[in-house]
């Protein structure tokens, strides 16, 4: 039960969060603008790579004690926890890349652009 | 469902199961058989011929307007039919051919390969069925009267708002997206429910099919998707149309913006509901004839997924040209760059499996290699357009119409082709024709890339998108008239495709239940597929349960025969029920009256109730309290 | 006869009244729909509001807070009657069903009615604005779907008073339960949006 | 296959030659923004060229069989290969999308610093405004000033100095329209309620078409403008010219036209400064005859298209919003002398 709380967390993490914080940004963006204060775009992104990494991490650990093996195609509990786990990988790594991408533009561009 | 591991050999009386089969799966006779179908095969077929009849006529709507453009200044079409004939063109691709083909194809397809009978929800496959018929019925009825819509296929307010677009038009296609909404929702609920709890016994879901995955992501992408537009065309626009509300009145304090964003944020993943299933075929026709296992499965299956989150994170790339804030916009850009990269994983794996396969160059693996060509360099025209600085420039320009034709013809269309001369034997017993399949392909292949290439240079030299004309000095009359030969011979392919399929139907090699040697379970059912689709369900033991030898084959006994009973559900219907239809129809006639008075959605909903109390109404006493 | 390696699966039940069935499944997909269309008119009151200066415009009153309210409390109490009859119908158990159902009935009907009158006392309606157009749109939206909720258990009832009480019937008693839960759980931040949005968000910028 | 390649280079070639003039071109820049992003494009171009060319030379190398070493192994039990092979093809697949990964960054950084690059070209030098409203389906163009007498109003038809930045101020009075003259730059959305800007900035002297980019309603086609690029004094000569009240009519028939002008439906839409014309909901007249074309560049502005304009508007340009006015045989005529004096 832990376990299936775990891995389920680890694979919806990095897409809620992403989608969280893109739409968290994309509406600050006109107040950083007009405040001028754009730390707080970085501060969302910063905060949702760290939980996005954390997913991973937490999926990563799960993967590592259920004998850091590629699920095969056979059934069964330990198979289907690999799978999640490779998942929860995966899932949280792509996040954490598209989040990365969407810091770029904090980076280059001012609030007002 | 555990896994089995030594199952035990065992007695089956096969013929007898079969006549039991046969005659719980009957279908009624006569007339009433044809509107209480329930049977998945049936109605997946229907769709299947229904959306192919709509894209025939969406094709010959792109064929007078590329008429019209063939030539500067042509006074061949005039604006008004020339608007309705583009609007009609764009909203019979992509909701009355694109979605429901892809839906029938999964609502056929996917019950066979998960190894059980029927769908989760029998009765509302038949009624989404009936919704987007209706819904198709409607449109048309609006465009041969004069009635079609012409506000382009997003219908953007306030051009389509009541001030701009008096009269009924546009209301008929809000209405139309209602009825074809109703529909992929229902087939979206039926499809989650059955892959989710309907698979064979020890079918995980690592060993699903990818085109049962595919369809899995596209179901919860039409979940969650469709509601938007819904908000859209139903409540934003229909209202404001019909009572008078302001949402997309800059008066009242609305916005004719917020249009837009609710609208993309259906419409961009509309394009993944649009092409997923595509790529759960192309896997299915490469693994088959490359006779080699997928190659990458979990990364496929992990870039199917990532595609359905990411793909609801793109929405704003259609609006780089609102003036919203360059860096909200610029969230887009990178979402949008970075969903190629799980397009390229499944490339990449369609590659190494052709490249360790044992590739045999049947017509389907045509359509996979020509699909590979037109959507990898439409795929890369879309990296451009995600660039916003580019993007300012093609946006709305026919370089934009070159892009999403490669994506969505090259992405969906091919792979469908490829999939018709893929299952055509299991759909009806006979196999295509392969000799004028490759004709076909040809044909199709050079009258597209004849017709599409050209508009990107087209729209780079200034020609936008929606003219009815332009004028000769402009100089886009070669490119244009070139364009339209290609849709001419595109036109061809049609006409080679469908007179292989009907001579197929008749006079095709016989095929058996598994002409190509296919590793999933829909190539154990008979070609084409009873009722029932197996005598005894299969047991999945493995990925490619039909690739495991005979002898370790598994079937489940014990699933009654005396109704019609699949494994984890009782499937409710004994006889075939005709509320499915009538509901369909009250609610159409409904929602008809509602374009024209808003209070005919009261009559609309209490009938409605009516027909469902029926649907649902308990059959018999089939207990007493215990 | 074929000699087959074979998995016998007749022991299995029928029906299980549980979320295991696909009919759950189903309702719960109707539930992500719904949920989705309130989310996103959710965002889209937001957004009016955030680009417009008075909210609500000028000569709309503030909506009461008071009866809302108890509407509120009564559609929680109600979920009750839904918990009774979805465990009743696991149980199968008709009296338990019937009594669960008729209470949450009599108490959704009555935070219909209440509803009803709260909405009578608006000020605005869907022409006034963008706000009563967003407003009513939420209510009418939600109304909807709580009044079609309330019917299938009024016929549910009248099937049961029938003897109505195969597996399926219990099946739909469970599954009308769940929808009921969701109903009443996405009206909290409609209910908030709606009445207390414009109190905290809502004065002159 | 070489047939259809063959069929293929000849269709690209014909439509690389024969897709148009240089006026309304993405690949003509003639100013810092439109350059920009057409340098971006050669970027993107060449580099997806590239992907693409190895995307299918990958894919049809799959299908020769050459590679010999994988197609001699047998496919094991449920139709795999050799755990070598598949372990070095994971690597090849791992590899190539890292590669990806890496080359879209590379696109994405490219476009976001150009979308920077572009962002800061106006607001450095001294520019003029001009503001641009949509209107089913014409253009109305007007010089900002402080001072209120200065202002400018034109319609379909814009002159902008060489070498200044020009702010455009975007807003439209029906539904929504996209200004796009691509030489200059990328295109910009006029929607109702809000004001868009955008900057231009002409390098050298010339005429660019622009067009409606956003569908806009029956006669979307025909929603056209000119921008005319002219050295300072030239364009600060023809900002006086426009600033003068309409030209007097200086023969008989002008003054009859005038006459017919001012004593039809004409006035209740069209304004030309000088007379009692004040129309406001149609494009001014003042200068009508100065403009190169009618109809928001569906004409070229000769006295036979004008005359065929007033006389069936809906003939040249079904749906639009002109009225349609019976003028006695005799009228049209000093009507169009008059109009056409107007430069």
């Amino acid at each position: 039960m832990r376990r299936d709380a775990a891995l389920w967390a680890a694979i919806l993490a990095g897409p809620l969060v992403w989608f969280i914080s893109m739409q968290a940004n994309f509406a600050l963006a006109p107040w950083a603008c007009a405040l001028q204060w754009t730390p707080a775009l970085f501060g969302v992104s910063f905060v949702s790579l760290a939980i996005t990494a954390g997913s991973g991490l937490l999926a990563w650990s799960e993967w590592q004690k259920l004998g850091r093996e590629l699920p095969g195609e056979s059934g069964g509990a330990v198979a289907r926890g690999r799978a999640m786990a490779l998942g929860g990988m995966i899932l949280s790594a792509a996040s954490f890349l598209v989040i990365l991408a969407q810091t770029i533009p904090h980076v280059i561009l001012g609030a007002c652009e | 469902m555990t896994p089995v591991t030594e199952p035990p050999l065992g007695e089956i009386d096969d013929e007898g199961e079969r006549r039991a089969l046969e005659r719980s799966w009957r279908r009624r006779p006569g007339i009433a058989g044809w509107f209480t179908v329930t049977t998945h095969q049936a109605l997946g077929k229907r769709y299947i011929v229904t959306a192919f009849v709509f894209l025939l006529i969406g094709g010959v709507e792109a064929l007078f307007m590329r008429l019209q453009l063939a030539r500067p200044d042509n006074p061949l079409i005039g604006p008004d039919k020339y608007n309705q004939l583009f609007t009609t063109h764009g909203t019979t691709m992509m909701f009355l051919f694109a979605v429901p083909m892809m839906e029938g194809m999964g609502v056929y397809l996917v019950p066979l390969m998960l190894g059980t009978r029927n769908v989760a929800f029998p009765r509302l496959n038949a009624f989404g069925y009936w919704m987007f018929l209706f819904g198709g019925i409607f449109l048309y009825a609006g465009f041969l009267t004069n009635t079609g819509p012409d506000a382009g296929w997003f219908a953007y307010t306030p051009l389509s708002g009541p001030q701009f677009s008096p009269g009924k038009r546009v209301d008929i296609w809000a209405q139309m997206i209602t009825f074809t909404e109703i529909s992929a929702l229902c087939v979206a609920t039926e499809l989650i429910a059955t892959i989710l709890k309907m698979r064979a016994p020890g079918m995980s879901l690592t060993r699903i099919p990818m085109f049962c995955w595919s369809m899995l992501v596209q179901s919860f992408m039409v979940v969650f998707a469709m509601p938007a537009v819904m908000v859209a065309s139903n409540i934003f626009l229909l209202l404001d149309r019909t009572v008078g509300t302001h949402f997309s009145n800059a008066a009242e304090g609305g916005d004719p913006l917020l249009y837009q964003h609710v609208f993309w944020f259906f419409g961009h993943p509309e394009v993944y509901i649009i092409f997923i299933p595509a790529l759960g075929m192309v896997s299915s026709i490469v693994e088959t004839h490359t006779r080699r296992a997928i190659f990458g499965y979990p990364a496929m299956v992990l870039s199917l997924v990532s595609t359905g989150f990411i793909g609801f994170g793109l929405w704003v790339h259609h609006m780089f040209a609102t003036g919203l804030p360059q860096i909200g916009e610029a969230y887009f850009t990178a979402a949008s760059m970075m969903i190629a990269v799980a397009s390229g994983v499944q490339i990449f794996c369609w590659i190494a499996t052709m490249w360790s396969g044992r590739v045999h160059m049947r017509t389907p693996m045509y359509f996979v290699l020509g699909f590979v060509f037109i959507f990898v360099l439409g795929g890369l025209t879309g990296v451009m357009l995600a660039a916003i600085p580019l993007d300012l420039q093609v946006h709305d320009t026919f370089f934009v119409v070159a892009h999403f034709h490669y994506v969505l013809i090259g992405g969906a269309l091919f792979p469908l082709f490829g999939a018709f001369y893929h299952w055509f034997p299991k759909f009806t017993g006979r196999m295509m024709n392969d000799a004028l399949g490759k004709i076909n392909f040809w044909i199709l292949f050079v009258g597209f890339n004849l017709t599409f290439f050209p508009m990107h240079i087209l729209g780079l030299k200034g020609m936008t998108r929606r003219i009815y004309t332009y004028p000769a000095e402009m100089g886009w009359g070669p490119a244009n008239a070139l364009a339209t030969v290609g849709a001419c011979i595109i036109l061809i392919g049609g006409i080679v495709f469908i007179a292989n399929a009907l001579a197929s139907r008749v006079h095709g090699e016989i095929a058996g239940p598994d002409p190509w040697d296919g590793g999933t379970l829909e190539w154990a059912a008979d070609s084409p597929p009873r009722n029932y689709n197996f005598v005894n369900l299969p047991v999945a033991t493995s990925r490619y349960p039909m690739w495991t030898p005979p002898e370790e084959r598994v079937v489940v006994t014990g699933v009654r025969h005396d109704r019609r009973e699949a494994l984890v559900t009782t499937l409710m219907d004994a006889e075939p029920p005709i509320w499915p239809f009538i509901t369909a129809l009250l609610l159409g006639l409904g929602l008809v009256g509602a374009t024209f008075r808003f209070s005919w959605y009261y009559p609309a909903f209490g009938a409605t109730g009516i027909g469902l109390i029926g649907w649902f109404w308990p059959r018999r006493p089939e207990g007493v309290r215990s | 006869m074929i000699r087959r390696r074979t998995l016998d699966v007749s022991g299995l039940p029928d029906i299980d009244v549980s979320s295991q069935e696909p009919i759950w499944w189903g309702q719960i997909c109707l539930c992500c729909i719904e949920g989705a269309m309130f989310c996103i008119l959710i965002a889209c009151y937001f957004y009016f509001r955030l680009s417009l200066d008075m909210w609500p415009p000028p000569g709309t009153q503030l909506p009461h807070v008071a009866i809302p309210t108890v509407t509120l409390i009564l559609a929680i109490v109600s979920c009750l009657g839904s918990y009774r009859a979805s465990e009743g119908a696991k149980k199968n158990e008709r009296g338990a069903m019937l009594r669960g159902l008729l209470l949450n009935l009599a108490l959704g009907c009555a935070f219909l009615i209440l509803r009803g009158y709260a909405w009578y006392t608006l000020n605005f309606n869907w022409a006034s604005d963008v706000h009563g157009s967003t407003v009513w749109t939420i209510l009418g939206l939600h109304t909807m779907d709580a009044t079609a909720d309330l019917l299938f258990t009024a016929v549910l009832i009248v099937a049961l008073i029938f003897g109505r009480t195969g597996r399926s019937m219990r099946l739909a008693v469970h599954v009308d339960s769940v929808v009921w839960y969701f109903l009443v759980l996405i009206w909290i931040p409609l209910y908030i949006v709606i009445y207390w949005a414009p109190r905290f968000v809502g004065a002159p910028a | 296959m070489t047939r259809a390649r063959t069929l293929f280079i000849w269709a690209a070639a014909v439509a690389l030659n024969g897709c148009g003039g240089h006026q309304q071109s993405a690949l003509d820049s003639v100013g810092p923004q439109a350059g920009k992003i057409e340098s971006l494009w050669w970027f993107f171009l060449w580099l997806l060229t590239a992907i693409f060319l190895i995307v299918i030379f990958a894919t049809l190398w799959a299908l020769t069989r050459r590679h010999r070493g994988i197609e001699q192994e047998p496919l094991e039990r449920i139709h795999l290969p050799s755990g070598e092979t598949e372990h070095r093809l994971t690597r090849v697949v791992a590899g190539a999308s890292i590669l990806t990964v890496i080359i879209l960054f590379a696109l994405l950084i490219a476009s976001v610093t150009t979308g920077k690059a572009l962002s800061e070209l106006g607001p450095k030098k001294q520019g003029i405004t001009v503001e641009v409203t949509g209107n089913q389906w014409w253009w109305y163009v007007r010089y900002l000033n402080g001072d209120a007498s200065r202002i400018v109003v034109t319609a379909n038809e814009m002159h902008i100095p060489v070498g200044r930045p020009v702010m455009l101020r975007l807003n439209s009075n029906d539904v929504i329209h996209s200004f796009w003259t691509p030489n200059l730059h990328g295109k910009r959305d006029l929607i109702p309620g809000r004001v868009n800007t955008e900057w231009i900035e002409a390098d050298h002297p010339g005429r660019w078409r622009g067009q409606c980019a956003e569908f806009c309603g029956m006669q979307h086609a025909h929603m056209a403008m000119w921008v005319i690029a002219e050295p300072e004094d030239q364009f600060e000569r023809w900002m006086e010219a426009q600033r003068a009240p309409s030209k007097q009519p200086s023969s008989a028939s002008e003054l009859r036209g005038r006459d017919v002008f001012l004593n039809n439906a004409c006035v209740f839409c069209h304004h030309i400064a000088g007379t009692p014309a004040a129309g406001q909901v149609a494009p001014d007249l003042t200068h009508v005859g100065s403009r190169l074309t009618l109809a928001a560049g569906t004409l070229p502005n000769t006295k036979g298209n004008l005359g065929g304009w007033i006389a069936d508007p809906q003939n040249v340009k079904p749906g639009n919003h002109m009225a349609q006015i019976d003028l006695p045989p005799g009228d049209l005529e000093p009507l169009l002398d008059y109009l056409e004096s107007l430069k």
